[in-house]
């Protein structure tokens, strides 16, 4: 069983300095009830691990103009000057990272990977910092595992169980983050019995969830 | 027509890209111009197209009242879902772009060199939008195919010997296509195949910084 | 479109030293019928990439039976003993590989990465001959990427874009092979109109899916 | 009841593993004796059993009539599926495993020993069945439980202070139980928790082989 919880009792878990994934793709599958719940409950200093920042008043977004971000890994800014902005202040690290590799790097954390080797980025700023090894003849980038304490992610319905399924483009980063974050809770628009999805369906298995809280409707 | 117009050499770029599809690809387009090729998709053949947000079978843009908001392509836009189509996760969504999947993306460009170099997401100190899914796409997919204006506002060529902006990738270009020319990126170096109707070999030579072979039988646009 | 052919058409495609990923687990969800018509071809001199030998008369046990097989990426012997007299009689070259880094590895060249690090295997047989990296402070194996000019894998419904579903625990290699093969040919039990599959169940995208191979009724 | 028979033994084991498990608890079991831990699950807990072919929420062996052949565990064994039960392909099937999201994987052994290494895939020159997903399972799970007889059929210890044959993994099982005692794998070393009824501490350490530490509060089995 998933334990299901309010969207405050969620967001009571998250202390400052926390690492959450939040799932999303410009604010579409964003767990919105969470994220607000959270900017209510003005938890600082926290890091972000999401695609991209989304608008000033959706998904991620409203975290950042509430500044509760001290820092992000993310693929992409372009939609929202305020996180822009904190950035050329300098009261927010940004770590961008190639929008794929960012996947591979959250679902090695979830898999159990220690990192996977990717051409993407090579001969770019992308590739600072980090090692560059040779394999078969060919140079990659070594991308490390990106983990978190949390992954909020938003799913379209649950089961008891938590196993999710999703909703058209809304489905994005969110099944990845759902199998990487050392504590997994899906926002979902319903909560049905177990037994009642079809198990060729399910996208998430219910083992990588371990709360659900229900939209309100 | 006006060759100056903005939207005259944009449809003409869309147009000559779309003549590179061939029956049954597989194609990521980005935003803005290279969106455009959807439209010009050549009589008789089918063409599939993804976006790296998770979908495959992407079709045509909604009315207002057919909107879904859980169904956007990944510029942020409303699409719809041709039957056929399917949702993934995005670490298949780029399992596809980086795996090879993909016969051609095409997308737009601050700069590009005759080594194929791309830069086109970021000017240091002035727009940093971040990288998004470009650098994937440009490593992964069979062709990349640059869709832009062969000039900037100012009327400088933006296919240049070396790119100055911080890279997208290295040397991953296979064809650039502007309102000029369109120039493939060959072992050779950059070879400048076809030109615009009503121009010149060498008015395009100079509106190019990088260095061109041309090619002996050098067309017009067939558009 | 995925192009329909035939079992033979299939098999015919396949030549000598070619290296073919087939899908199963202890032959369930094996595509069988291409399987029978390689047996029928008798192309010698394969290579396979599988989870297990399966038995001398099911999956691709049927292959090793008919000694077609030179050498194969396994990690599982012990359901067939004909496969395990031929290695010891230097007949067959076996590169044994721990079930989920073969997956990871396979993974790995459907989604073009150059290899992953692993914990599995450190310490044991499994780890000769590899590369290990310290990551972060501990030490992975680098597993490689494991390519294959054909996949030949089983799925329980297609429609004519090659998009695929499967049934229950025949599910396991297939997906992930389909994205690995250069070649991919998927033999399907039903073979549906483009529209008729839910956009939300499809498991593998057609993308990568060449052929269909419909199993009679 | 006899304490020698077989039967007795691996009830014994595979009944006082069960006891280590919690409500909501995600198994990995293996083939054979480990299988059977699933028979004495406490009361009132439900653990979810996982296998490695692609499962999670498999139910109990079907009747002849009900058995589906495209439903098996990873012994090749039919099975039936839980209501809640979902199916997923063996990259995320091992992703269970490796990720660290098992809270128990019970397998059998050829030998352990006092550092928390074990052997069970291959005797050299005899039998090689190939690792499968042991030692993916024993790499990746948070606890690892060897179920096994204490001593081989030679009566000689199973519990070595150095394996011989070739390892599934290195210090990674975390439990022993057989039909003698009960040992934890701790940083300090191998510690004697537990002996079965009718056992005393020195018949035990007397057949085994690998140095214990015998617990302050040693207790009985109590099943």
């Amino acid at each position: 069983m998933a334990k299901v919880i309010t969207s405050k009792q969620a967001a009571e878990m998250i202390k400052p300095n926390d690492r959450l994934m939040i799932g999303g793709f410009l604010a579409v599958g964003a767990p919105e009830l969470l994220i607000d719940e959270l900017v209510k409950a003005n938890v600082k200093d926290l890091h972000a691990i999401v695609i991209a920042s989304d608008y000033e008043n959706r998904g991620i977004g409203k975290l950042v103009a509430n500044k509760q971000l001290k820092s992000a890994q993310v693929s992409h800014l372009g939609t929202n000057r305020e996180i822009q902005a904190q950035m050329n202040a300098g009261e927010i690290k940004i770590e961008l990272v190639p929008q794929g590799t960012l996947m591979e790097r959250v679902r090695a954390a979830g898999a159990g990977l220690g990192g996977i080797l990717t051409q993407t980025g090579l001969g770019t700023l992308a590739q600072e910092g980090k090692p560059v090894i040779e394999a078969d003849g060919k140079l990659y980038i070594l991308e490390k595992p990106i983990q978190a304490d949390f992954a909020l992610v938003r799913a379209f319905k649950a089961d008891k169980l938590g196993n999710l399924i999703y909703n058209k483009t809304a489905r994005n980063s969110n099944p990845i983050m759902a199998m990487a974050g050392n504590i997994t809770i899906a926002e979902v628009d319903e909560i049905v019995e177990v037994g009642e999805l079809n198990p060729e369906e399910v996208v998430t298995p219910g083992v990588f969830v371990d709360y659900l809280v229900k939209r309100e409707a | 027509m006006d060759r100056n117009d903005k939207n005259y050499k944009r449809a003409l770029i869309a147009n000559r890209i779309a003549q590179e599809l061939h029956d049954e690809d597989f194609v990521n387009l980005g935003i803005g111009l290279p969106t455009l090729v959807a439209n010009y998709i050549p009589a008789g053949i089918t063409v599939h197209f993804q976006s790296e947000n998770g979908i495959m079978g992407v079709g045509s843009a909604p009315t207002p009242e057919n909107q879904d908001e859980d169904l956007i392509n990944a510029g942020g836009g409303h699409i719809t879902a041709l039957p056929g189509a399917c949702y993934f996760d995005s670490a298949t969504s780029f399992a596809i772009i980086r795996g090879g999947h993909l016969n051609m993306t095409v997308l737009g460009a601050l700069q590009v060199d005759g080594k194929g170099n791309l830069a086109n997401w970021m000017i240091p100190g002035k727009m940093v939008p971040g990288m998004g899914g470009a650098m994937d796409l440009v490593t992964g997919a069979k062709n990349v195919v640059v869709a832009m204006e062969h000039c900037d506002k100012h009327g400088n060529s933006k296919i240049l010997k070396d790119c100055t902006l911080p890279l997208t990738a290295k040397g991953k270009v296979t064809l650039i296509v502007t309102d000029m020319a369109l120039i493939r990126i060959t072992e050779k170096g950059a070879v400048l195949e076809e030109i615009a109707a009503g121009l010149t070999v060498e008015e395009v030579l100079e509106h190019t910084e990088a260095d061109l072979i041309v090619a002996d039988n050098i067309k017009e646009f067939d558009v």
